[in-house]
């Protein structure tokens, strides 16, 4: 080996021994630390502190100082009540909740207040029905406008989103509110329309965004007039189920059979007897393709951070999106914006002529939904919390105050720019749901996948389009719907399971003791549950035979 | 339905045998196993009945658990445990009576998923273990449920179907039990006349007098309040009944979502102020 | 080293050639600072390019966030690889120098493992951790890591410690060396480029690894610097500087090791060919 | 060669043994028993936790209908024959960096190739995604100075079924696997001198040197890279997800399998579906490993 290599063998010697000394010692320091931590760790709370845990998924800013601030309140409000009580607070980043959340309900010891996702089936094998906890008032609600109001009627729509329709059950309450909105950038808008006059009808906007289009090719610059997030399909569904109501709220009367409220399974058998034609499910789909030509190209392929950068970048004219992060958006925007409500189905526009206009917004930006895993050890605690978070001060005072979000109480009143998010309430026509969209998770993506399809190929019949490519799909929906009705199957079973427990208690305790009015209640609202379960496995049936059925576009019911 | 042992092996190899089997049998298990089991702690209510296997309580709970534990389920003996203990008359009339509705439930379902159990289900007859039960309890809140898993499934038989009407019938006006048993029959009664004979006039009686009694589930009372206006209005066209219940309504849940649409339909059957 | 004299120009070429690829490569790396020095206005409007006002707080709120964790990952790394390399060494050791009846079938074994996806061992996984009482604890990621980096390290040390000439082991056996003593004195020496190799990358996949510690932490303060990373990210606003500035603290550490470690691989070789 | 141990031998080798047993154990324990458990359930309608259903072989019948499976290993295959052609650059990386004259500079290199391996690849993501955004991303503006496109027209790179997969093929095409440069360095390293000195004496051009010399002597190297990109490529779906959301990019056209395993068994609850699906692809990895081993023969 030549002299001049093994000098370099040799002076890297002592280079390399001072990066093995450097990694020792890094080990050795980490180690210590983690020794440390572990001690952090064991911070173990008198043996009388009751402990629960609240874990969620949002880490927008204000989120996590604000349930810190409701922590406090209510450590100090169970003192003074005599109960020492600590509340920890675990937020898990959205990209890893799905496993997270699972493997904690399934294997280990879940958060006693937890954000609900997932499958009715996974709410309701793992989560505590709340309806016999909802019917009385809200105990954190004295002295406050919502004190003579039930639970469930304190919240801004009746816990309706609450509500699992699979097992006609409540298995959570919802903590915030968003509506849709569109951001305006007002200078562009001028510019190229001339007004400062923001349009509130369908027509207009049609008609401003057309110029906005004109004024684009003849600057040669890429305006877009419609920026939506098309990554996650949120916008797209939150405009067709707004049209959708618009154009068919009444349907909500002709299409139940059994009390006011629309089953899919019953519109579809209308649709096969002629009674109804389909084109009254399928007009919302014409108006969101129509708007949908306004779309930036590729829309689909961006996200949520490349539609603001186009948006600041002063190329789009409306931004539609929810009122999250609507706060920011305003204050730090190069140019002056505006907010205006999602335009309504106006009678000008050749689709409006049977409009019902706006309808009552309180069903559809109701979120932040938390429940009690059934796993919980201590679940009184748990619900007193859950109604502290749910109480009309404290709401306020983590979602309005900290996070500049909307409560998802009533008699919530908002000052300032948030004025402009506040849901419509003035209307007593109520949202419905489309068939298309709220059968199941798969259909509903497959619906807004169609919808898409729609907009980005502008067919020049889009209800023909979308309709045929539905029935293409409906070997899937079927097989959703059939996987539905084995859960409620396997639901009976162990509802059965509950019956029996329920007896045994009858049998254990004492004839006129208190106990045994508590186990005949749960065991009527069991036996309750159970017709509504046969209810449910009977629409599934309807639902799949009436799919089944159904045949191209202008050929049903003849 | 027991797990393959191969697997077992493994996980036990790694897992290590966790904590031997606790034991002392305290002067009342019997108790111990029964207040578990109302609590649905299975593991505990098992592990203790196992331990007095020859006592009517340890084989009413060892029977439960085999059927409605999940994780350690053994469909087949806790049918047979829960027949014996249902078939011999020395035991107490309360165990004997759930043994014998959950083992006929239980019969019942896989039967209804065939594709799932074959034909395990028909090892026991059913209805006769449900008429069984009524028999021995007429007005017991066992009776009231056996009665209801087995109308329901002849309703769904269009032969029995008329004949399961009468006997819906009967049994409501003459059953000797707590009327506050009655209310989930009448829910399915209401339900079952609507979606059988478009009959709204007789759901609509059904689910008044359920409501009358009171339902247990807060909202259930509050929706079937609303439906009963909802009957009276669109489907039968009784308007002073409707605009009586819409208007209850109004009083009692005047902050209800669906407190405008109450309002929107008095306005319709011009009874507009309240 | 080869030793092909070759004119200026043909090096000339080689070298640009390696620095386009190197400039590729380290593309992801300028932006990642320079966007780390951004606000989210900034960010939005130009991200490419480094603009007047540089936001060094960035750095000093995501050093409060993430300060504490860097110890944990660097104790979860470190220990998991030096352990699962000390394992797989052993293991390799036995496949490329004893052709054992049943040698093939273990083999198998090993590399069946690589093959199959782990789409259902995240719940029975939780059920196995829980029950050996690992929850909440950095073993919780350790002992996993080790038996989940076997198949790997295996595949890969067999190859080359089957290059490596059988008579250096035959003559240390017949001195009376056992088993381990030529592992030492041949196996670590010679493969040290692969070991050096299969260190970097197992260092990497515990750092950036964010499932495991994500299931198996439950207290902040035990947390890994993945995790904490993520908590960085909220759903509709992310905060582009601060998550950069993140990136960029979580990589030093590594940097740092890979300066001193690298030239301790690369002599390793030189030493231990030349000698062959 | 390795010592033959014939089973008469056994008894004074059997401390081998012993070598393999402790990675067997924890092999066994941490890693067998979640893939039992996932094969065994196969024939289930499982939630991961108590519901088990025996279904029998319906999963893998509704396997066979679903024709989004099919696809998306179509998709998967020109993934993979993608990622064999991107294969050759790190080897040219790696011979061209054994052939630098300077002992410094070439040690230089070395540790300039290691670092950017430590950089997330959220980084990664977040640049192609700006790169092919197309109202004022990197490529549909270049296209435009070159005047291929006009000023205010667009490609749709990501949201056009036509180019959404060689869009994702190109994706990383100058970024260079630092693994696989160091993996094929440190074989070419083990070449002794007199193997060159030969070839120098003989007259032999660089490119003979390769294709003789280099490229055979290295090839147990390439036969690894190639077994483990399969491997890599087949199951990974991370990318995706991040790049084109759980729908895996407009009509699921980009769908890989590994998705679909996400999609059914964590969006949905279906855990026997999704472990059906995942046995499915252990077996066209199988067969793809075994293929490659007949073919790749490495000539000693």
């Amino acid at each position: 080996m030549s002299d001049k290599n093994k000098d370099e063998v040799y002076n890297a010697g002592r280079f390399q021994k001072l990066g093995i000394i450097l990694a020792v010692l890094f080990y050795v320091v980490s180690v210590v630390m983690v020794i440390r931590n572990y001690g952090g760790m064991s911070v173990v709370f008198s043996p009388d502190t009751r402990v629960i845990t609240i874990a969620h998924w949002q880490l927008e800013d204000g989120f996590r100082e604000g349930i810190d601030a409701a922590i406090a309140e209510y450590e100090k409000a169970k003192a003074e009540q005599g109960v020492k009580v600590k509340v920890r607070q675990v937020a898990i980043p959205v990209r890893g909740y799905p496993q997270w959340y699972l493997t904690q309900l399934i294997g280990g010891s879940p958060a006693d207040v937890l954000e609900v996702t997932g499958s009715s089936d996974i709410l309701n094998q793992y989560f505590t029905a709340l309806s016999p906890y909802i019917g009385s008032p809200n105990p954190w609600n004295k002295g406050t406008p919502l004190e003579k109001m039930s639970w469930r009627e304190s919240f801004a729509d009746d816990m309706l989103s609450a509500l699992d329709t699979a097992y006609s059950e409540f298995f959570s309450v919802c903590t915030f509110m968003h509506t849709t909105r569109l951001y305006v950038n007002m200078k562009l808008y001028e510019e190229a329309t001339g007004t400062t006059e923001l349009p509130d009808t369908l027509t207009d906007w049609l008609e401003a965004c057309r110029k906005l289009k004109e004024y684009g090719l003849a600057q040669e610059r890429p305006i877009i007039p419609i920026g939506v997030r098309g990554f996650d399909k949120g916008t797209i569904g939150q405009l067709f189920s707004t049209y959708n109501s618009q154009l068919g709220t009444d349907l909500s009367d002709t299409g139940s059979k059994y009390g006011y409220g629309v089953q899919q399974g019953e519109l579809f058998r209308q649709i096969n007897s002629g009674e109804l034609s389909e084109d009254r499910l399928l007009e919302p789909v014409e108006v969101v393709t129509e708007i949908g030509q306004y779309f930036a190209d590729g829309f689909p392929a961006i996200d949520l951070e490349q539609t603001k950068y186009l948006f600041f970048a002063g190329n789009v004219a409306f931004f539609i999106d929810g009122t999250w992060n609507a706060y920011s958006m305003i204050n730090n925007a190069p140019f002056p914006v505006r907010v205006i409500q999602i335009p309504v189905l106006d009678k000008k526009h050749r689709l409006g002529a049977k409009s019902f206009g706006r309808i009552t917004e309180l069903g559809s930006g109701i979120q932040g939904r938390f429940g009690i895993p059934k796993k919980t050890r201590d679940f009184e605690l748990a619900l007193d919390f859950l109604q502290f978070l749910t109480s009309w001060k404290i709401n306020q005072l983590v979602m309005v105050e900290h996070c500049k979000w909307m409560s998802s109480l009533k008699e919530v009143k908002y000052e300032g720019v948030m004025k402009d998010f506040e849901p419509v309430t003035n209307t007593s026509h109520t949202a419905i749901s489309s068939p298309f969209t709220s059968i199941g998770t798969l259909s509903n993506r497959l619906a807004l996948q169609r919808l898409e399809n729609s907009i980005i190929h502008q067919p020049e019949d889009p209800k023909a389009f979308f309709w045929n490519d539905f029935l293409n799909d409906r070997e899937q929906i079927i097989d959703e719907v059939r996987e539905a009705t084995y859960g409620v199957q396997r639901n009976l079973w162990s509802m059965d399971g509950t019956r029996s427990a329920l007896a045994v208690g009858v049998a254990l305790s004492e004839s006129d003791s208190s106990e045994i009015g508590l186990y005949l209640l749960r065991a009527n609202i069991n036996l309750e549950g159970i017709v509504s379960r046969y209810r449910a496995v009977d629409a599934n049936i309807q639902l799949m035979e009436e799919l089944g059925k159904l045949k191209e576009y202008g050929k049903n019911g003849d | 339905m027991v797990k393959p042992l191969w697997v077992l092996a493994v996980a036990l190899a790694g897992a290590g045998v966790v904590g031997a089997e606790g034991s002392g049998t305290g002067r009342n298990t019997p108790h111990e196993a029964l207040k578990a089991y109302a609590a649905m702690d299975y593991t505990l209510a098992g592990k203790l009945a196992r331990q007095i296997p020859d006592t009517p309580e340890g084989q009413l709970v060892a029977g439960l658990c085999d059927l409605y534990d999940r994780s350690r389920q053994d469909i087949g003996r806790g049918q047979l445990t829960l027949a014996e203990l249902f078939y011999n008359e020395k035991m107490p009339l309360d165990y004997r009576l759930e043994a014998g509705v959950a083992l006929a439930r239980t019969a019942q379902l896989m039967k209804e998923r065939r594709e799932l159990y074959g034909d395990a289900g028909d090892r026991y007859d059913h209805e006769k273990i449900f008429r069984k039960v009524m028999a021995m309890a007429p007005g017991s809140s066992a009776a009231r449920n056996a009665f209801l898993y087995l109308i329901r499934e002849r309703l769904e038989d269009p032969a029995q179907q008329e004949a399961a009407f009468e006997e819906l019938e009967t049994f409501l006006r003459d059953f000797s039990g707590d009327p506050k048993l009655l209310p989930p029959i009448h829910l399915l009664a209401e339900y079952e006349y609507i979606r059988l004979k478009n009959d709204y006039k007789t759901a609509a009686r059904h689910l008044q007098e359920g409501y009358e009694i009171g339902f247990a589930n807060p909202s259930e009372n509050r929706s079937g309040l609303f439906r009963l206006a909802f009957l009276y209005h669109k489907k039968i066209g009784d308007k002073p009944l409707a605009v009586k219940y819409y208007k209850e309504y109004l009083e009692r849940y005047p902050y209800s979502g669906q407190a405008a649409v109450a309002q929107r339909f008095l306005e319709e059957l011009g009874e507009g102020g309240k | 080293m080869a030793r092909v004299v070759r004119s200026r120009t043909v090096e000339f070429f080689k070298h640009l050639f390696i620095l386009v690829v190197l400039f590729f490569a380290f593309v992801p790396m300028y932006l990642m600072i320079n966007i780390s020095l951004k606000d989210n206005m900034q960010f939005s409007r130009n991200p490419w390019f480094p603009e007047a006002p540089f936001h060094w707080e960035n750095y000093l709120f995501s050093w409060n966030h993430l300060g504490g964790t860097i110890f944990n990952t660097a104790f979860v790394a470190i220990t998991a690889t030096v352990l699962t390399l000390v394992v797989a060494i052993i293991g390799a050791f036995f496949f490329a120098r004893y052709k054992m009846p049943g040698s093939k079938f273990l083999f198998g074994i090993f590399i069946i493992l690589m093959m199959y996806p782990s789409v259902a061992n995240m719940v029975p996984m939780f059920k196995l951790i829980t029950s050996l009482g690992l929850y909440n604890t950095h073993f919780a990621l350790i002992i996993p890591a080790i038996a989940g980096g076997q198949a790997f390290n295996i595949f890969v040390l067999r190859n080359f410690i089957e290059d490596i000439p059988q008579d250096l082991f035959d003559a240390i056996e017949i001195d009376g060396g056992n088993m381990f003593y030529q592992i030492w004195h041949v196996v670590v020496p010679l493969s040290m480029p692969i070991i050096g190799t299969l260190g970097i990358l197992s260092i990497i996949g515990q750092w950036n690894n964010f499932v495991s510690p994500l299931l198996y932490l439950r207290d902040t303060n035990l947390q890994t610097i993945s995790v904490a990373l993520l908590h960085l990210e909220g759903e509709y606003t992310k905060n582009w500087g601060q998550l950069m500035a993140g990136y960029t603290i979580a990589s030093i550490p590594l940097v740092v090791l890979f300066i001193f470690c690298m030239k301790l691989f690369i002599r390793g070789l030189s030493s231990g060919a030349v000698k062959g | 060669m390795a010592i033959e141990v014939p089973f008469k031998k056994l008894r004074y080798y059997w401390p081998a043994y012993l070598l393999i047993a402790v990675p067997l154990l924890l092999v066994l324990v941490f890693n067998y028993h979640p893939i039992v458990n996932g094969m065994w359930h196969m024939f289930y309608r499982w939630d991961g936790d108590t519901v088990e259903e025996f279904v029998g072989f319906q999963n893998i019948v509704r396997m066979w209908r679903d024709s989004s499976l099919l696809h998306s290993f179509v998709v998967v295959t020109i993934f993979v024959v993608a990622n064999i052609v991107k294969m050759a650059l790190p080897i040219i990386v790696a011979v061209v960096l054994h052939h630098v004259i300077s002992d410094k500079m070439g040690y230089l290199y070395r540790i300039l190739f290691v670092i950017p391996m430590i950089i997330p690849g959220m980084v990664g993501i977040l640049i192609w995604k700006y790169f092919y955004e197309p109202n004022s991303g990197i490529l549909n503006n270049l296209l435009r100075i070159f005047g291929f496109i006009s000023p205010t027209d667009t490609i749709q790179w990501l949201s056009d079924e036509r180019l959404v997969i060689p869009s994702l093929v190109f994706m990383g095409f100058p970024w260079v696997g630092a693994f696989g440069v160091l993996i094929y360095l440190a074989g070419l390293q083990g070449i002794s001198e007199d193997i060159y000195e030969a070839a120098d004496i003989d007259g032999a051009g660089p490119l003979t040197v390769f294709f003789k010399i280099e490229l055979p002597l290295i090839m147990t190297q390439v036969r690894i890279n190639l077994i483990l990109m399969i491997i890599g490529t087949i199951q990974s779906w991370e990318n995706i997800y991040l790049f084109l959301g759980v729908d895996g990019g407009p009509g699921g056209i980009a769908t890989v399998p590994g998705l679909m395993i996400f999609r059914e068994a964590f969006a949905r609850g279906l855990f026997g579906y999704g472990c059906a699906i995942g046995f499915v692809i252990f077996v066209v990895t199988l067969i793809l490993t075994l293929i490659n081993n007949r073919f790749v023969r490495v000539r000693k």
